[in-house]
């Protein structure tokens, strides 16, 4: 029995948005031991409680005393129609075009995460503002909260010793050579760390074997020279650890059809960056199952991100995804969910699953870029091709100087000011996830990074190109075949059989996997093959079945009784009609016998569906040639003329129905 | 002995309402909050150690956000 | 959402398989934290990757500057109608009769794992040279790699820090008195190991309190001491650490029976090694699900193995089972699964669970004995009994001598050059696992190890015949029942009925479990009961909607309408018959009025089916007693012969006829 | 910037051949290879730390083979 205790994928992703929001304002010299929870209690389903999970836990730390530089909250905004809309509902967000999750302070915007189908640059800022303006009422509430909860002194702490004296000394000793080091620009990340860690250990040495200097200080400061240093190379310089421009991305290679019995794949590399994905196309069986407490339903795109230790060189023991993972896989996901094609286009469950294999940064990006690339292999007809870029931005409030870094390293990470993901195609934005670590960015700025980001995005859809520029026109041939046929509601059951006898019979001997499911206007059966042939075969088999009866259609029959006025013929599954003993051939037969046999196939066509009993009435001479010199007899003339019909040939019809009935 | 509970309530642009409510509900806790909009209803709480532990450097940060299936008249697994 | 992430029991028996091959290659004074991972990328369903594993981990390292003794691979050899081939096709590997994967590098075999249907100790050793023969080629290949790659340099390390002098000072003061402390052949683990250990303590006490001596080293150089008087007690006295001659299996004591409740249970207990172990008989709903990349289908038979703390007197906390034990009840399964009874002699899904409740050694092979105990104590008809017995070997390349040793203990297990656990029947072995851990082990040892252990497990086998030969006549009367019908195809329907409501319905009825296959020839019908008489009531049910009616047969009818010239009776499931007004009763009835009524419940006679129309004629007086005084009419003197009865009747029954139809 | 690929290939008894590559995936780990035999391709990769860490006496190896679902174009828990 399934059990509240191990964090769902949804609700891992919205402790990851609390976390990320939460965390930048703990103090630096914080250690101590911190658990947050935030649990829904009551659900409604107009009022998604993800939006305001991060307001409630700031609104906790705000009545503690627990030390938090100021109150923080999330808001979700939604463009419904053009119009900007917080906290929207769910149905509202069925119409959005932009779905943004942002998370600020009293004046500074610390986190966005969103998806958009393909939205400008200047139409996301103006969401980002809209949204400010609820947190900043949010945030207004906590503040009054600590005051009339009385907690506006917060506890006091001592996490941390230091030596100034020490930490100075190294900054004056070492800042230069460190500095001298970035400026080599080495571009290998493991040469680069070995040059820095060689001036640190040159340093501990040089103190000597019996030094009474505290060596995890000396890490410390060191750490903090090495930051210092590397960021001034950019703001200095205008140039990057491992030699690169500002806004250059590091050098790409890809290769698509690379696993020969995966339905499409490709390996993404960028720098030390290299993804290998696989898109594999399932059936509507292998749709992801979610079961929430809000949330049910079923997946028909599933995305899976995977780091093993190996990719940055480390010998870690393989535990499985953690929610770093799961949060990678989800920003991928939502940044190539845009182009999907619809569900009549592409009846398949897709699942993209991305190996890392090196990392050096932006694996999450390179996971957009190789899951494109594996789905184009794939020959899924995506709307467009979607590449993603890692911004960063290094700034210096001092000289109020600022650098947007396009296609960020993992160092560049862990020094930068910002961590700004965004994915898109040619024509606009389809998500982002942005990480801000500095106060007073402004919107300026964050302007010049989204524009910077586009360079960057179309310029790796270029690299893309070169190895792929559209969906493959044909699924590779492993790849299982689909069809689906619309057939009216009252056949569904026609199809599935009593037990589901027919479908099972018709998979057991086609080998095709079927799916019926009632949709709005009817029934939709979905067929799986291996193969072509599997698929024509099941294909006809279900038509069989749901077809109705077209009065001119010509059928393939089956003779299934003779009587002294004709022939009863099963023209389809079930279905059984008159041929009457004129309308077996040109000529005039006395009798039926020696004419046709029970058994016997034989083409008929349908020329009459009898509107008050249902009856068919079959002919077979009229799919024959005429014979020479056939003499056409007066009525004739009024085929076709069916109202009338009984009257004029009056005298024969009665004595059919006599012995007929 | 009915707690001393406070509230505040803020209006969204379209006029839909979020409160939240401190002082009632898990109060051992160093902070906690109910936070409600429509029938939606979050608890919060936050809680601290004292001290750090010997030789960690950096903040040992925990946030687990989860969905009681009761918050929906769910039972896990059933359909 | 499934996701790759923990292993399956698959997965992590490859990894066993690699990981015993590689570990004895890394130096013995090597500790770095390593992680090797090896995935299958692509999937070709007769290209088994499972022993490509090794050698593609091999490769991995010989390309690294990772210390490693030199390139070791894996091949599997299968012996198909009597040839041996090299990694077969899975469809090869259907008709084989031997499956082993062998690990060796270009001079020694240093792994051997697999299953064989009773064959030879010489056939296993030929396999053997077939399988090193193509293991040659892949060490050759990953040394040209080496070199090409120019990775001949392996990294320089220190990981161990030696006091030399201490080293031979311990031996030369210690040596004698752990020798003798050997010598005193204490059976008892606790006791014998509490001998030993007193000699360290007085050691150490000798040193004084104030000892700069590093205690940890004194530790590793008594474990050599210990180690070399062990082997060498074996080697010169040809005696064993608990007294036992080299080729002398420990006491034995079984027992059957020991748990009233379970469906079979036995404890077997060598020395001081016991297995409680269980078997459980199940339905085809209890079959285990495979979902892998490459194997998906279900398992009919599982075997499970815990090894809980308390059985080597360890307070460890309970995670579950770990590798070892995954890999351990994987080698008994495939030891057992060679003598199960077919499909059709067992329909049950068998589970055997061992409960490792004291161990010193051989746990696994406890496992095979006291697994094949339980299945015989339930009345599985097994083929014939399996036993297992590990073996161990000390050899010295110096002397050119080795001892090879039967039934080892744990200690042996640590302190030999060899662990190698066969298990087979009178006829011949059935399972295999064998690790080697000395360089040059020759064939010649090999074969003796072999007919060494053949001796072990007809001596185990003897022993196990004393507590049961052969598998109990009988289930136990609460194991659950099993009877199978077979039906005709066209049957399957009406015994699921729509949406298996007819099979819910007998379920649920009955108590009963009913399980439907297709099978070549129709369907089979399992029906699974926990009483003789909830059996007797689905058997009747299902016979009931799947028999064909017979003439001369009396069924219950129930009335369903009454007509002028009788009555339709429904006397099986969904069949019809007439009751004229004439089979009603002796006397002659002028009307049906008041005689029988709809919806009453009669018995009835099946005396005729019509040849022509399937027509079922009933009759109800022919089952009641003749009136007295009745008078009988001429034609009565034929009933019974129902070929002329016809012609007799003639003038009744022709206007029966003409009214019915 | 394409990288220099090493490759070899041997023959089973049989005829079939099974080949192994190196130098193009996954070239941060200390060593990294693909193995081919028919379309069966397996990934290996070993990572060895500089240093043992302090106190441990053992080797501290850990090996995964695992099989992804991709590589014979299945979704994981789908039958």
């Amino acid at each position: 029995m399934k059990r509240e205790g191990k964090l769902s994928d949804h609700e891992v992703l919205v402790s990851r948005l609390i976390d990320r929001a939460l965390r930048p304002l703990f103090p630096g010299d914080y250690h101590a031991e911190t658990q947050v929870m935030v649990s829904l209690i009551s659900a409604d389903e107009t009022a998604l409680p993800d939006a305001l999970a991060c307001f409630a836990a700031s609104a906790a730390i705000a009545v503690s005393d627990i030390p938090f530089a100021e109150p923080v909250a999330e808001a979700r905004v939604a463009r419904v129609n053009g119009e900007f809309v917080v906290n929207p509902t769910p149905a509202q967000m069925a119409e959005a075009d932009l779905d943004l999750i942002v998370a600020a302070t009293m004046e500074n915007i610390m986190m966005v995460e969103g998806e958009m189908k393909e939205v400008s640059e200047q139409d996301m800022l103006e969401a980002l503002k809209v949204a400010h303006a609820s947190i900043k009422e949010m945030c207004k509430i906590q503040i009054e909260l600590t005051e009339e909860t009385g907690n506006t002194e917060k506890r006091e702490y001592s996490h941390e010793t230091h030596d100034e004296e020490l930490e100075k000394e190294m900054f004056e000793q070492l800042y230069d050579k460190v500095y001298a080091v970035a400026k080599q620009l080495i571009s290998n990340k493991k040469e680069r760390s070995a040059a820095f860690a060689k001036v640190k250990e040159e340093y501990i040495e040089s103190l000597g074997e019996d030094t009474e200097v505290d060596l995890g200080l000396v890490s410390t400061y060191f750490g903090k020279i090495n930051k210092k240093a590397s960021r001034n190379l950019v703001l200095d310089e205008k140039i990057r650890l491992d030699g690169r421009q500002p806004e250059q991305v590091r050098p790409i290679w890809s290769e698509i059809d690379y696993l020969p019995s995966a339905h499409g794949s490709a390996v993404f590399t960028r720098g030390e960056t290299q993804s290998l994905c696989t898109t594999t196309l399932g059936t509507k069986l292998d749709e992801q199952m979610i079961d929430g407490a809000m949330h049910q339903g079923t997946n028909r795109f599933i995305l899976h991100y995977n780091f093993p230790g190996f990719s940055t060189g480390e010998a870690k023991p393989n535990r499985g995804p953690g929610r770093r993972e799961v949060g990678h896989g989800n920003l991928a996901l939502r940044a190539l969910k845009q182009v999907l094609p619809s569900h009549e286009e592409n009846p398949y469950t897709i699942r993209i699953v991305s190996d890392i294999l090196e990392s050096n940064g932006s694996s999450s990006m390179a996971t957009v870029c190789g899951g494109c690339l594996s789905m184009m292999d794939a020959g899924v007809p995506i709307k467009a091709p979607v590449s993603g870029v890692a911004m960063g931005m290094i700034s210096d409030v001092e000289t109020d100087r600022h650098v947007v870094l396009t296609d960020i390293l993992g160092d560049e990470d862990h020094l930068g000011d910002m961590d700004f993901k965004v994915t898109g195609t040619e024509d606009g934005i389809t998500a982002c996830q942005m990480d801000i670590k500095v106060e007073g960015l402004s919107y300026e700025v964050l302007e010049q990074a989204l524009m910077q980001a586009r360079d960057g995005r179309l310029h790796i859809l270029n690299e893309m190109k070169k190895t792929i520029a559209t969906p493959r026109g044909e699924m590779k041939p492993h790849t299982p075949r689909t069809v689906s046929l619309k057939i009216a509601r009252d056949m569904i059951g026609a199809v599935i059989g009593p037990g589901g006898k027919i479908v099972q019979e018709i998979q057991k001997e086609t080998g095709a996997t079927i799916v019926i499911e009632e949709v709005e206007a009817g029934g939709l059966v979905n067929i799986f093959a291996a193969s072509q042939d599997t698929m024509d075969k099941a294909v006809a088999w279900v038509k069989g079945i749901v077809a109705m009866p077209e009065e001119g259609e010509v059928y393939e029959g089956k003779v299934k009784s003779i009587t002294a006025f004709g022939a009863f013929v099963e023209f389809m599954p079930g279905k059984e009609g008159l041929l009457h003993i004129s309308e077996v051939k040109w000529e005039r037969l006395e009798s039926m016998e020696g004419v046709i046999e029970v058994g016997e196939q034989i083409q008929v066509k349908l020329i009459e569906i009898d509107k008050r009993t249902g009856k068919y009435r079959l002919s077979r001479k009229v799919l024959l040639e005429k014979p020479e010199g056939y003499q056409e007899r007066p009525p004739r003339q009024d085929r076709g003329n069916r109202g009338d019909r009984g009257d004029r040939r009056g005298g024969r019809d009665n004595r059919d129905r006599r012995r007929d009935s | 002995m009915y707690p001393n509970v406070i509230n505040k309530t803020l209006s969204l642009p379209d006029g839909r309402t979020i409160s939240v409510e401190t002082g009632k509900l898990a109060k051992q806790a160093d902070g906690s909050v109910v936070v409600r909009m429509g029938d939606t209803m979050l608890l919060a709480t936050v809680v601290s150690s004292k001290d750090a532990r010997e030789g960690v450097d950096f903040l040992p940060l925990s946030v687990d956000y989860q969905e009681k299936f009761a918050s929906a008249g769910r039972i896990p697994g059933a359909s």
